[in-house]
């Protein structure tokens, strides 16, 4: 039961961990105040929040079992 | 059709030039194909203060890079006449100097490769969840930011 | 500097695949470079009525070429950002699915590479005294009209 | 004494040769006239006049020793 949330680059640096298993929370603003709250740090970066593999623009019901990302600005190529 | 044949994108460590050779030789059997279109991405030794990247070491979400790849090749066939295209990237450490993004385009007409392989590029770099950490000469190291 | 080392453009016969991924290889010490934007011409095996295209045979008027090459190189340089560029253009016979053209530009940005690249391949097909004969399966021939 | 006429491509293969020795003629324009009065196909393609290896635009003067190219459509790359 819950939710697992993946943690990248500066992100996974913040927090200490690639992965966090948390229960479930209602949408994503929860899980992100959840989180800053946990992790002051993440306040002052830019991330944006994957739900099952798709980026999203605004705020997102959440739901057993969901994969959340957490996502610093990419820098591939 | 060539569109089916998906291959692996991420590769561990640098992109060897014999394999873009190779990559590029594979082709000579599409006799219909008048253009390719190459990218390559190469590590810079970017000066940053006092500090020298010697590499950088790439990590990325690749279950949902995965599925972008497949959607950015679909869109590709879908947006321009193209008859085949390749993405390779690397993961793990790419020292300055190394090949770490290899984007590939083949079309009859010259436009079509050249816009389908920039239209690409600017994808992956805009969509595609990897995260660049550059090493420095003295092991020190900072999160890349792309531009 | 670069700039000044200019390579015979000329190559008898096709471009090996092999010969462009040394030429990348050749790279690997300019550790300033971020982007390198490669386009390379295939022959292609047109139908034309009962006809196909089995090579093409390439002349020019060598030394109103090598001059132009020259002056491209130069404009090149002098239009965009780049680290290094590379021109090579076939002679003589080429089978249908080999290369015939390999344009080769590096830079910081890749912006400035895809840019001046694609800029140097319209000065050539425009610009430069080649002429391409095609060759058909049956013998016949054609020469070519590019578009 | 005399102009060099360099002849390439489809040019050659109307003129049957690939290089022509003419007597000193006024301009680009008067070689035209002796080439087409000579080779009456030449009139049916499109070709351009390179002097000294420049492409000209317009009637251009001629001198002894000038070496001038008659280049029909580009087709490399």
């Amino acid at each position: 039961m819950g939710i697992n949330v993946l943690l990248f680059g500066q992100v996974a640096d913040i927090t200490g961990k690639d992965i966090l298993k948390i229960p479930v929370v209602k949408n994503t603003n929860e899980l992100n105040q959840l989180l800053e709250k946990t992790y002051p740090a993440l306040k002052s970066i830019k991330y944006s929040i994957a739900v099952n593999k798709k980026v999203i623009q605004e705020n997102t019901a959440l739901h057993n079992e969901d994969t959340v990302a957490i996502l610093p600005p990419f820098s591939g190529g | 059709m060539e569109q089916k044949k998906i291959h692996k994108v991420f590769i561990d460590g640098p992109i060897n030039p014999g394999f873009i050779g190779e990559a590029i030789a594979k082709h000579s059997d599409k006799k219909n194909i008048g253009a390719h279109s190459i990218f390559l991405g190469q590590v810079r030794n970017d000066r940053i203060g006092e500090n020298e990247v010697a590499a950088i070491e790439y990590t990325a979400y690749r279950e949902m890079a995965e599925e972008l790849f497949i959607e950015i090749r679909e869109d590709a066939f879908k947006n321009f006449p193209i008859i085949c295209m390749h993405i390779y990237h690397s993961l793990g450490r790419v020292n300055a100097g190394e090949i770490s993004l290899f984007v590939f385009t083949s079309a009859i007409h010259r436009k079509d490769a050249i816009d389908a392989c920039e239209a690409i590029v600017e994808r992956i770099k805009k969509e595609v969840p990897v995260w660049g950490k550059e090493i420095f000469t003295n092991e020190n190291s900072q999160w890349k930011i792309n531009t």
